[in-house]
């Protein structure tokens, strides 16, 4: 009961929150609401007992990824400052796709019968999480692991020449 | 495992959609750019929530959110990067306003 | 190498001698000199093709020759001549060789107009040349992107709209042309069943009567717009009024032809028994092309559009006797394209002259040029009398041969329309007299037109060259019908 | 035999060709002196083919045999038909020869004196070797075709030559509207070969007017084309090009307007020779004519009679003196239409033929004798009109006489010429058609009086006349051609022309009706008698006159509206009517429909290119939109 009533807590706070973060007309509050989603989404983390992933999650969607919106946002912006809203036309054909594309997935979700599994749940160690990410047989990953190594390099070698001053 | 999987699903469904909402709505790169992590967010939800309700016995979703979650930092910190370089030529970030190449 | 392939290595030698040119004397130089030996090639042809006659050649084609060049489609680079495209070649050669003279002075980008120019005169050549449908058609694209250009940037008034609107009326026709060519391609089932583009190989083929009944309008609309066809004409007007001279003077005198050669060569006679069934529509099209644009002519105030209209009326006639499907009119239609093709190359090299000289074309501006202008004057008025087709100059022949043929059918559709055509003869009276009546008569009233100088050399080469043609065939039409006469077997 | 002929044609060709190119590099007596050299020598040969052709060889078994004296083809046209030139020698066209070098000649002299110090004077007497060289060309005319080539350069010719003052408004006006109205018959002329040459499939003139066994005729029996036979609509349709060309109701209204060409030049082309083309070219085809089509010849003395009824009236009431002389000119070449419409064909039967022939022999003499003389006087006066001129007979003596000859002589007063001609029409349409008869005879009472009210207005009446410059008598070389013709005037009368031309080719005699003759003689009386009455003294009478018959004054005056309806039709109906419409329909229809095509391209590309804004997230909306409908399909089925 405790679980269900924490898990329509964290529903609602992602849904009211993620709505006020894309409506938001100041930007610095829409990164907030962001901020409130992300942490309400480590939440559902928890309650699925990812804790591993949940801590990450904070870390690096709420430390880091955020805090590079908050800085990009104080320098491309003014306290203030307010978006100007859109032609009428734009917003609601955006609305539109938004709920049509939300009322065909919940009629799937709905009509889904989603076989669920009945085995013992077991939270993965870490020493599981480190061998499956290190490991190179079936269901082992480090390749993707590797190729995501480079991207990141990638990025931060691109991040740098472009953010570079000319 | 009290809460039924289809109410995750829901709520991360919401979460996709009003993020598709803010793609397309949002004059500002930077919401638009919220938007898309609101977008992955809903799908990490997804991929956690499948695995943790249906193949209890594996890591794939566990890992899939992990990668996207380092995807999602770097190229945040890369579009951010863009997004700075385009307010410094064009002094604003406005989606509608960055259109030199085509005219 | 063959002899008929100079008439298109001549052209790309000069385009490449202009490389090098760097002052406008030795352009002029490059463009005369290539010219000059096109001419001489021409004639030379022409003489040669008499010969290989006399000595009793009855083949087809002459000269031919025969290069694969694209063994997966056959496609070849394919040659011959018989006397239809001998006259044709001559008529280019002597309108490009005074198209040269009648651009002297052409400002700026001197080099780049005669490199423009020679490429047209490349499709020209390799048109009449070519035994090939698919090179015919090439050769037949590359004639018309350079008028683009030509007119775009050379032309006068509001040029770039009439090049955009000529290039974008021929290309709509070419596409019609290029489905019926690849159509007839297509269906002909040749003897050894494999497929050509060979003229000579599908005139032997037999092409199923459906597919003709497809493919004849599809070819007849594709080379008659550019032949000026009714209501595919429109880009002649603004297309000759806003091109610099030369241009105006290849266009009337030889690209409008390719219109009629090409409509004779493909859709006629590759496809005759849907020729002779459907003919009946395009009669009644090009017999209204004849008088309307007599008619369209009368109104007219700038000599450009007199003359363009002048040209539909007279294309007209030519696919008009083309489609009466008769050995005569048929002639009479080659002789009129090679007599039109002349004299109205001849008005406009004039018409460019007097613009040149008082900067305007309406005829409400212009008057008593007689006295100032004599030379220039008197040429107008003898090209006049060859469009309303005064014995003794070429129009006569042509139109009078036209109409004894048309009329040699005995029922009553063609011999109306016939007489309807010749009802031209009087409207073109009309219009050439009051334009001669209103320009070169009268007494000049405007202060500044007293000032003006008649013809320098250059521009009288380039007129009595068209005259003395214009004369040669009016006096003398033997020779040149029975070259004609000889190579069309219907 | 009779290739010296061909010099009658190439001299006045390559004279031409000479003096047009040479143009002004030639002092202006050069050129004329050239011209006139080789225009003797083209009238020596002339007289010499007719000698030869009349009184020694032309005449074999009592039949004027038709000799073609050279011929060649000049373009193959089908298997049949082919376009020859050549020079055909019969009784009529050497005839024609001796009358067109002769005026021709003749005008040439005058012209160095009336034409002396005008700008152009060697175009000139270029255009007169042209128009020389045509007129020949089309006499000798083996074939029709031949015939139409000729035809049309005299066109061309008199066009040029009307608009000699091509600075002058009225003179451009008039050379188009003669080019262009001769054009419109020659049309008619054009279509009619057509029809007749499909049928016979030739040419030729002595196959086409074989009077045995004519192929022509027998192809188009029973053929008919709206009720009317196939070859009545053809020699109609011929017919209709010598309307035009001698300017027969309704295409005549060209020949009034064409005198402000030079004056020696009116006399050559409108009034003794290119004119008179009409008439040769029925007599030309006059054995289809008969043969084959009798009712088309009725028409024709019809259209004949009523116009030289209409010119005669019309005559009457014209000031301008040339004008007078251009309407005497229409009607007395209707006399010669309206003679061979009442033609037959052998022997006395053809007296109307050989009656429109002699009358074309004289009077191409005495017109041109008039219209010389008239340009003798406008020389004198430099002026048209009859109100500024009277009393001339004391400066102008040999004018005076030579006027007054030809006076005599186109009124039908013997001994002149005018009254042997006349007098055989009459007789000839008196036994064919009494109406035709009384029309003509009217007719001749009318000219008499008309002309000689001409007569009386130039030369008598006001007597006391003041003048400028005192009028003089013209040079030499102009009172010289006067002399020559009057002198033709008073003697060829005399001629037995029955015994060289007539319809058959067979001479045969013919003998003055008296009867007749007296009448027409009486009738001439009467009309210079009132006509003395009215002009040899100034008087009101004529005022008077006109006043009683004022709308019949008003309308002849006014050459019965003619002019008028023409302008309308091709002013009003033509270029506001047609090309007008045609022009507007042109630019807004036509071209519309293409610039349409361009517009509805450029609008619907304008319209779709907002489709490609380059905003990010439209093309996302429209991905995802896309992405639904799939799903949306993929759920569906």
């Amino acid at each position: 009961m405790a679980e269900q009533i924490i898990f329509y807590i964290l529903a609602a706070v992602i849904v009211v929150f993620s709505i006020l973060s894309v409506t938001s007309k100041r930007i610095l509050r829409s990164a907030t609401y962001l901020l409130f989603v992300l942490i309400a989404t480590a939440g559902l983390y928890f309650m699925l007992d990812y804790e591993f992933l949940a801590g990450v999650q904070i870390s690096v969607y709420a430390g880091g990824i955020l805090v590079l919106f908050v800085f990009s946002i104080l320098l491309t912006s003014h306290a203030g400052d307010k978006e100007k809203p859109r032609h009428w036309g734009r917003l609601l054909a955006a609305a539109l796709t938004a709920v049509v594309g939300f009322g065909l997935c919940l009629y799937i979700i709905l009509n889904n019968v989603f076989k669920v599994a009945n085995q013992i749940w077991q939270e993965p160690t870490m020493q599981q999480v480190g061998q499956t990410l290190m490991g190179t047989d079936k269901n082992q990953y480090l390749l993707p692991f590797e190729a995501i190594s480079i991207l990141l390099l990638a990025c931060i070698i691109g991040g740098i020449m472009i953010a570079r001053k000319r | 495992m009290n809460v039924p999987i289809e109410a995750y699903l829901i709520v991360s469904t919401i979460m996709f959609f009003v993020g598709v909402y803010g793609f397309l709505a949002r004059r500002n790169l930077l919401t638009i750019l919220m938007s898309l992590e609101l977008m992955l967010n809903a799908v990490n939800i997804n991929f956690t929530v499948f695995n943790r309700y249906l193949f209890p016995g594996q890591l794939d979703g566990f890992f899939f959110t992990l990668f996207i979650i380092g995807i999602a930092a770097a190229e945040t910190a890369l579009a951010i990067a863009i997004i700075i370089n385009i307010y410094r030529n064009i002094q604003n970030i406005f989606v509608d306003k960055v259109n030199n190449l085509k005219h | 190498m063959d002899f008929l392939s100079l008439f298109v290595i001549i052209p790309v030698l000069m385009l490449l001698g202009f490389i090098p040119c760097r002052n406008i004397k030795q352009v002029r130089a490059v463009a005369v000199i290539g010219a000059t030996i096109e001419l001489g090639l021409a004639i030379a042809l022409l003489f040669m093709f008499l010969n290989e006659r006399n000595l009793g050649n009855t083949a087809d084609m002459l000269f031919m020759a025969d290069y694969l060049w694209y063994p997966a489609l056959n496609i070849h680079y394919a040659v011959g001549v018989d006397g239809i495209s001998v006259v044709m070649i001559l008529l280019s050669a002597i309108i490009v060789f005074t198209g040269v003279f009648a651009s002297w002075n052409i400002q700026p980008l001197t080099r780049d107009f005669f490199i423009w120019l020679t490429l047209l005169a490349i499709g020209v050549y390799g048109f009449f040349i070519s035994i090939d449908m698919f090179t015919m058609v090439l050769f037949y694209e590359t004639a018309l992107i350079p008028m683009y250009l030509l007119i775009g940037l050379w032309g006068t008034g509001k040029k770039e709209y009439s090049a955009m609107k000529l290039t974008l009326m021929l290309m709509g026709g070419s596409a019609f042309l290029i489905l019926g060519v690849l159509g007839i391609h297509f269906s002909a089932e040749t003897a050894d069943g494999s497929l050509s583009f060979n003229i000579l190989e599908i005139a032997k083929a037999n092409i199923p009567m459906e597919w003709q009944r497809v493919f004849f309008p599809l070819t007849f609309v594709g080379f008659g717009v550019l032949g000026a066809m009714f209501p595919f004409h429109t880009w002649s007007p603004d297309g000759h009024a806003s091109a610099p001279t030369a241009v105006s003077m290849l266009h009337a005198g030889v690209l409008m032809k390719l219109g009629g050669y090409g409509c004779y060569r493909i859709a006629i006679c590759l496809l005759p028994e849907a020729a002779s069934e459907m003919a009946w529509i395009f009669l009644l099209l090009t017999g209204i092309s004849v008088v309307y644009g007599a008619f369209g002519a009368i109104k007219q105030t700038d000599l450009k559009y007199i003359n363009a209209y002048s040209s539909v009326s007279h294309c007209g006639l030519v696919l008009f006797a083309l489609l009466m499907l008769n050995k005569t009119a048929m002639t009479g239609a080659i002789m009129q394209m090679l007599s039109h093709g002349l004299m109205t190359a001849l008005f406009f090299a004039l018409i460019g002259m007097i613009y040149g000289r008082t900067h305007t074309r309406d005829i409400r501006d212009l008057n008593g040029l007689m006295r100032i202008m004599p030379f220039l004057s008197v040429c107008y008025v003898i090209a006049g009398l060859a469009s309303l087709g005064l014995p003794g100059l070429s129009g006569f022949v042509a139109e009078m041969t036209i109409f004894v043929g048309s009329f040699s059918h005995p029922d009553m559709f063609h011999r109306v329309l016939t007489i309807i055509a010749c009802s031209s003869i009087v409207i073109t009276a009309v219009y050439i007299l009051r334009v001669v009546g209103k320009i070169l008569y009268g007494v000049c009233t405007n202060e500044e037109h007293l000032k003006l100088t008649d013809a320098v050399w250059y521009e009288k080469i380039a007129v009595i060259g068209l005259i003395v043609c214009v004369t040669i065939i009016g006096m003398f039409p033997h020779w040149v019908s029975d070259i004609i006469s000889g190579s069309i077997n219907w | 035999m009779f290739t010296y002929t061909l010099p009658i044609l190439v001299i006045p060709a390559l004279m031409f060709i000479f003096l047009g190119l040479m143009d002004n590099k030639f002092k202006p007596m050069t050129s004329g002196i050239l011209g006139t050299i080789g225009l003797g020598i083209v009238a020596i040969l002339s007289y010499i083919a007719a000698y030869d052709y009349f009184f020694s060889v032309g005449l074999i078994d009592g039949i004027y045999q038709k000799i073609i004296a050279f011929n060649f083809e000049w373009l193959k046209i089908t298997e049949h038909l082919h376009i020859d030139l050549g020079i055909l020698l019969d009784p009529i066209s050497v005839m024609m020869l001796v009358v067109i070098s002769t005026v021709s000649l003749m005008v040439h002299i005058y012209s160095f004196g009336y034409m002396n110090g005008e700008r152009g004077f060697q175009r000139y007497y270029a255009l007169l070797s042209l128009f020389t060289f045509s007129m020949l060309g089309l006499v000798v005319a083996t074939n029709i075709f031949q015939m139409y080539i000729f035809w049309e350069l005299v066109g061309v010719s008199s066009y040029s030559l009307i608009g000699f003052y091509y600075t002058k408004k009225s003179a451009i006006a008039a050379s188009k509207k003669a080019f262009i109205v001769t054009r419109f018959a020659d049309f008619f002329f054009l279509v009619g070969i057509l029809l007749v040459s499909f049928y016979s499939e030739t040419f030729d003139f002595i196959s086409l007017t074989n009077p045995e066994n004519n192929e022509l005729i027998m192809k188009t029996a029973g053929l008919s084309f709206l009720g009317i036979s196939v070859l009545s609509w053809g020699m109609m349709l011929i017919f209709m090009g010598g309307v035009g060309k001698s300017a027969m109701l309704p295409f005549h209204i060209w020949l009034p307007d064409a005198m402000e060409g030079p004056t020696p030049v009116s006399a050559l082309i409108h009034a003794a020779t290119m004119v008179v083309a009409g008439v040769f070219l029925v007599a030309r085809l006059f054995p289809v004519y008969y043969l084959g089509t009798p009712e088309v010849l009725t028409i024709i003395a019809y259209i004949g009679a009523i116009t030289s009824l209409f010119a005669a009236i019309v005559a009457c009431t014209q000031t301008d003196i040339k004008r007078v002389l251009a309407f005497s000119t229409i009607s007395q070449i209707a006399y010669m239409i309206t003679s061979l419409g009442v033609s037959g064909l052998a022997g006395h039967e053809g007296l109307g033929y050989m009656a429109s022939m002699f009358h074309l022999f004289t009077h191409a003499f005495f017109k041109a004798l008039l219209f010389l003389g008239a340009g003798a006087v406008i020389h004198a006066v430099h002026s048209n009109e009859m109100s500024a001129m009277g009393g001339l007979n004391k400066y102008l003596k040999i004018t005076n006489i030579t006027f007054l000859i030809a006076c005599l002589a186109i009124a039908g007063i013997p001994p002149f010429s005018g009254f042997f001609s006349k007098d055989e029409i009459l007789v000839a349409a008196f036994h064919s058609d009494k109406i035709l008869f009384a029309c003509l005879y009217f007719c001749a009472g009318l000219t008499a009086f008309y002309m000689f009210r001409l007569y009386f207005n130039i030369f008598w009446n006001d007597n006391n006349k003041e003048y400028e410059h005192t009028p003089h008598e013209a040079p030499f070389v102009m009172t010289f051609p006067l002399i020559f013709l009057a002198t033709l005037t008073c003697v060829c009368g005399f001629i037995p022309f029955s015994h060289y031309v007539s319809a058959d080719a067979m001479p045969f005699e013919t003998h003055i009706n008296w009867a007749i003759a007296s009448a027409s003689i009486g009738v001439a009386l009467i009309g210079i008698g009132i006509a003395t009455k009215m002009y040899f003294k100034k008087s009101e009478i004529p005022d008077k006159v006109a006043d009683t018959v004022k709308g019949l004054y008003t309308s002849a005056y006014h050459k019965f509206y003619f002019d008028e309806i023409w302008v309308f039709v091709t002013k009003r109906i033509i270029f506001e009517g047609i090309s007008r419409p045609i022009a507007w329909f042109d630019r807004h229809v036509v071209d519309g429909f293409m610039n349409g095509l361009s517009w509805t391209t450029n609008f619907v590309s304008q319209k779709t290119k907002n489709l490609q804004s380059g905003l990010v997230q439209d093309y996302v909306t429209i991905f995802i939109g896309g992405a639904l409908v799939i799903v949306l399909i993929m759920i569906l089925i």
